[in-house]
């Protein structure tokens, strides 16, 4: 799950990472009354996932009140633009009102999990404020790495050593522990999987503050924090990630593609290599859809109906291979999910094998069904039929 | 032989009693598995269903049946705490097919439950076939043999073992890794154990876009087993890019995680990669013929 | 430092351990006013560092105000009975009143720091509400143990396993992973040295409740939490320990013993080795001073003074082996302090070697006064001095 | 031949610029110690007054002059820190001279410092006399021989090794382990080193009153050492009994600690113990003579 920047802040906040003075609005009178109330420099800043918001014109500046209400109507008034996970933008209904900081420098300081040490990795760059993905070509030699020992945790060596190596300007060096503790601790007690501060400002009068906030948390850890599920709750969900949560699967279990045939495979792998089977045979796929394990009459119904209303789909490609799922409850699923749709019926190829193998093809024969043999075979049989 | 188990490894379930658990466990027992009991807390002295003894914590079942291997069956905020438990009791292997672990529960285990090889978590476990089964794999597709096998999906797994089988050829260990951040037990690790088994004549790399575990395998084979066949095959190459870890992610991997990445790294190592599962049996036998 | 039981059941109360109700109070009147405005049967309990409260009649019942009132005042009325460390007993000044539980069991639960495998040691007898020292001896095989591995930390089948290891009544079970977590986190947040629970209740209606509270706190980690020190002000120190606080010294570094050669070392093995070297020529010591490194003029008068002060020293032996501390500086320690105290003077014996002796004993001599050679020799000297 | 440190080890200081760091800097040059560079951070590039390099973090450090050892002068709340970075940079091993480390900075540092000995907290360190000294004890009283030392007190070492001097025992290695609950390095530890050490023929065994180390030091003597030479002393015999680590301190070392349990545990083990520092070389002397 990620974090809008207010939602960063707050947690910056909590673990001691200094942040500009702000305010969390939903109109543009509730922004002119915070800077009547506050007078100053402020900047507003839509609050909204996707990234490119100060090209797309959602982070503009007001010295007084109505400058304040007149950007952020502004602002307000149109979704963020469209990218090709969001078709239809972002909308955006809430900013942020922050105190605008006298900058001097600007770094990059970020955590993310590194797979091949199994270690948390703190990531230091002098070059804060562009995309760090531009920095890594243009000054790889720049960023400095810390792959910290969970055993032992954070230690304050750890963030003299990357402030040193990155060569930061000494006028971050004696905060610069105090911000690496920070967002270890945030990421340890949060469950994050990316805290990036991008940039951490350093101000003329000598502060070092995070100026943006980007995190990630681990979906998996959110029942730990019960208060995250009310801040999931703001947050968007691009539109098949919204499909999916409303068919009951989780919101990485189904994305979209132009083709028109439909698949359904239980695990992941078996997802993507369903995908690359239509491919190879050929055809275009309508989606991809991970049923996950426990594949019930229920959720079969409901990935079926998924697929047949919200794709072009003119075949349903159903391909499981069962180990945790068994194959007498997939097939039970299948035939009954299939009495029980009112969805207009397309044709069905469908692939069953693994445990229960058996079983479950002797009920998919009873209700009338011929499951296919292969992957292939079943990729082959669906391309023709969307073909016909 | 075979690598991590044989029919001699004595085996518990961690959570014996819940109906995963259970279920399993009369799988593995039909399997052959050499399973010895079963944890469930508070339920120590009683017997399963199939007739095996419950303990109340992995020291007692340790202590009463010298059991080495666990498989473990409980809940995704239960599941370090059973991996520590098994740990501390002298366990020195444990699977774990529990998905939705939170990885910094698994940052922390992996650091800290040195000299116990850990398989997953969200991973169907690991078969030798003809031997034992630890874990959730559909038994009657597998067949013994000389290939060992590496994965990081579940069912794709599965369907590859199975193209393997009906092929004729026969498997000596098929691993499957599970597909989270961070696992306890890696292709490399595999490999390494693959290498100094004299069963295994050759070894199937099924590989996932994401993350650099195939780069490093492929840095591995050329390194180090150079005369083994060894067929890879990379899934997801048609997938979507999704939701990735952020730009950090891309800094820490670099150019890898790419399905090219990785193609190119096992062609460097002059590892074949097949386009689809079903081309793995023939690049299989291509490569041992060109061994004898 | 140890702390009171109101002050560790406080520590209890945030790391979730149940305690019993309960309400702090300096007055018999303050006891009456809360039992009054809470009807109910209580125990009234003297807040006092000194074991044997119980026997000292210092815990008390009462069922309504007037009784709450009553029993107060009498425990209020007089201090807690001396012991050998405590010869003018302990004062007391506050009462806790708490409720009264109906218990069905007792048990016992403890974490300690174990010196051999330099781990934290959590210890669980079924046997609580007695001295542990006493079911150490006739129930040994009633503690189970567990050695915590701290790069881990804690993990529930730790409770797990000690309550089936010790085998506590089903009845604990549930609740007791949940009460070893938290001494576990105390223990660590607070820096702890011993955190005991004796009795831990199992009240009739199934609620697993810490009756008493034993905290010792690490006193090298109390500026980690700077409120402990107000915690420390209310805590009674005995009498040596308030002598050796007002000379400047810890409050380990300085007791009294019955015999008339005083003494004062540098670190707390020479400190002994004097004593004992003192006993061993044949002397009664007077007391125990490890008066630390940097022992400067004004450290030496302080010590020389809080001696012939406090104790009946007819000689004082000053022991000084330099590591650390430099010769020439102790030796100008002394030379100085001699000439500003004020106090009665008594002969000194002075040996003085290590680092920088040569100076040292030179200030000395230009002073008038002989070192002795070896520890042996001023022992003897120091012994003969007192008896002539 | 020595324990821990020879004539070449090369050693920083960590807290170099302080007052004690730079003043036994000084001395440990002047005992003849390889001394090859300091850590302040902020001063990195700068000379020290002895004219040695300074660097900003123990990495730069190692990477610049090859060190292995460190002596840390650092305020208590950063010693656990200090050692935290020694130990990441590669160093092997490090002397902590701090008083006044949180016990629990030192538990979690003594379980995830794998492969770095440390001496102390809290501790005057070691000394190879002739060759090396670092930490803080007076080196003139140390003479070269063949005698190991090792003590939990700070000053009353240098009584005993006054002592040895005097009476002619000269000695091999000295190590002052430190007095606090939790220390790096035990008796039983270096008693290991001083067995395997050729220049050793005999070794003082230096204890005090209070946790079970001597205890422990005893039985490894019986077990691994018993044809060594070796003398222990209790400090402490007549100090008061101040106050405990309460009652669960007794209950974990049992009838240990007591004066009388570690002088039966020694004479058990056939190590004869002295009633006072002044009769170590005689009692050695008669040993030494037994074994010849």
């Amino acid at each position: 799950m990620n974090l809008m920047e207010y939602q960063g802040k707050e947690l910056f906040r909590r673990v001691g990472i200094p942040v500009p003075r702000s305010q969390h609005c939903k109109t543009a009178d509730d922004v002119a009354a915070f800077v009547e109330k506050n007078p100053g420099n402020w900047v507003v800043k839509a609050q909204v996932l996707m990234g490119g918001r100060g090209k797309a014109g959602k982070i503009k500046f007001a010295k007084n009140a109505d400058e304040a209400r007149a950007v952020t109507t502004d602002i307000l008034a149109t979704p963020m633009p469209p990218n090709r996970q969001n078709p239809n933008g972002e909308p955006i209904n809430a900013v942020l009102v922050e105190e605008t900081l006298d900058i001097a420098l600007e770094a990059y300081c970020a955590i993310a999990i590194d797979r091949t040490t199994k270690k948390p990795v703190v990531m230091v760059s002098k070059f804060g404020g562009m995309d760090i993905e531009e920095v890594s070509e243009k000054h790889p030699e720049s960023i400095a790495k810390h792959f910290i020992d969970v055993a032992v945790g954070y230690s304050p060596f750890i963030g003299r050593e990357l402030a040193f190596a990155s060569e930061l300007d000494p006028g971050f060096r004696k905060q610069f522990p105090a911000i690496v503790a920070g967002i270890y601790d945030l990421f340890f007690k949060y469950g994050a999987k990316l805290v990036e501060i991008n940039p951490l400002a350093l101000t003329k009068d000598g502060r070092v503050i995070a100026s943006d906030a980007k995190i990630e948390l681990d979906d998996d850890a959110l029942y730990k924090n019960p208060e995250f599920k009310d801040w999931q709750a703001v947050l968007p969900l691009d539109e098949d990630e919204a499909l999916a949560a409303a068919a009951g699967l989780g919101i990485r279990n189904f994305r979209r593609f132009p083709g028109d045939v439909g698949t359904m495979a239980n695990g992941a792998g078996l997802a993507m290599g369903t995908m690359d089977a239509v491919k190879n045979a050929g055809g275009e796929i309508a989606n991809f859809l991970d049923v996950g394990g426990g594949a019930n009459a229920e959720r079969v119904r409901k990935c079926y109906e998924l697929v047949v209303n919200h794709t072009p789909a003119k075949v349903f490609f159903v391909n499981i291979f069962g180990g945790i799922t068994r194959g007498d409850e997939v097939a039970k699923g299948i035939v009954q999910a299939m009495k029980e749709t009112t969805s207009r019926k397309i044709p069905l190829v469908i692939r069953l094998t693994g445990t229960n193998e058996k079983e479950g093809r002797e009920i998919l024969a009873a209700a009338g069904m011929t499951p296919v043999e292969t992957m292939d075979e079943g990729a082959k049989r669906a391309v023709e039929l969307a073909s016909a | 032989m075979s690598i991590f188990l044989d029919k001699n490894s004595k085996v518990i379930v961690q959570g014996i009693t819940g109906g995963e658990g259970s279920y399993h466990t009369s799988r593995m027992l039909a399997y052959g598995t050499n399973i010895v009991g079963g944890v469930t807390p508070g339920k120590g002295g009683q017997k399963t269903e199939h007739g095996l003894p419950v303990f109340d914590t992995v020291k007692n079942a340790v202590n009463a049946t010298g059991a080495t291997h666990t498989v473990i069956f409980v809940p995704p905020p239960f599941a370090a705490d059973a991996l520590y438990e098994a740990h501390e009791a002298g366990i020195t292997f444990a699977v774990c097919i529990t998905e939705g672990v939170p990885v910094h529960d698994m940052l922390k285990v992996v650091a800290t439950t040195h000299g116990m090889r850990i398989i997953g978590p969200n991973c169907p476990g690991l078969i030798s076939p003809g031997r034992s089964s630890v874990g959730i794999m559909p038994g009657h597709v597998f067949k013994e043999g000389n290939v060992g096998l590496i994965s990081r999906s579940g069912t794709l797994t599965y369907e590859v073992v199975d193209l393997l089988t009906r092929a004729g050829f026969g498997q000596s260990t098929c691993v499957g890794i599970g597909g989270d951040p961070i696992i306890g037990t890696t292709f490399v690790d595999c490999l390494r154990e693959f290498k100094n088994d004299p069963q295994t004549d050759a070894v199937v790399v099924c590989g996932e876009i994401g993350g650099s575990d195939e780069e490093d395998a492929a840095a591995f084979i050329k390194a180090h087993m150079p005369e083994m066949p060894i067929v890879a095959f990379i899934g997801g190459r048609n997938a979507p890019p999704g939701k990735s870890l952020g730009h950090a992610g891309a800094i820490i991997s670099g150019t890898f995680g790419t399905p090219q990445s990785k193609i190119n790294a096992f062609k460097a190592a002059g590892v074949p990669v097949a386009d689809r599962p079903s081309e793995i049996p023939a690049l299989l036998g291509e490569r041992l013929a060109v061994r004898v």
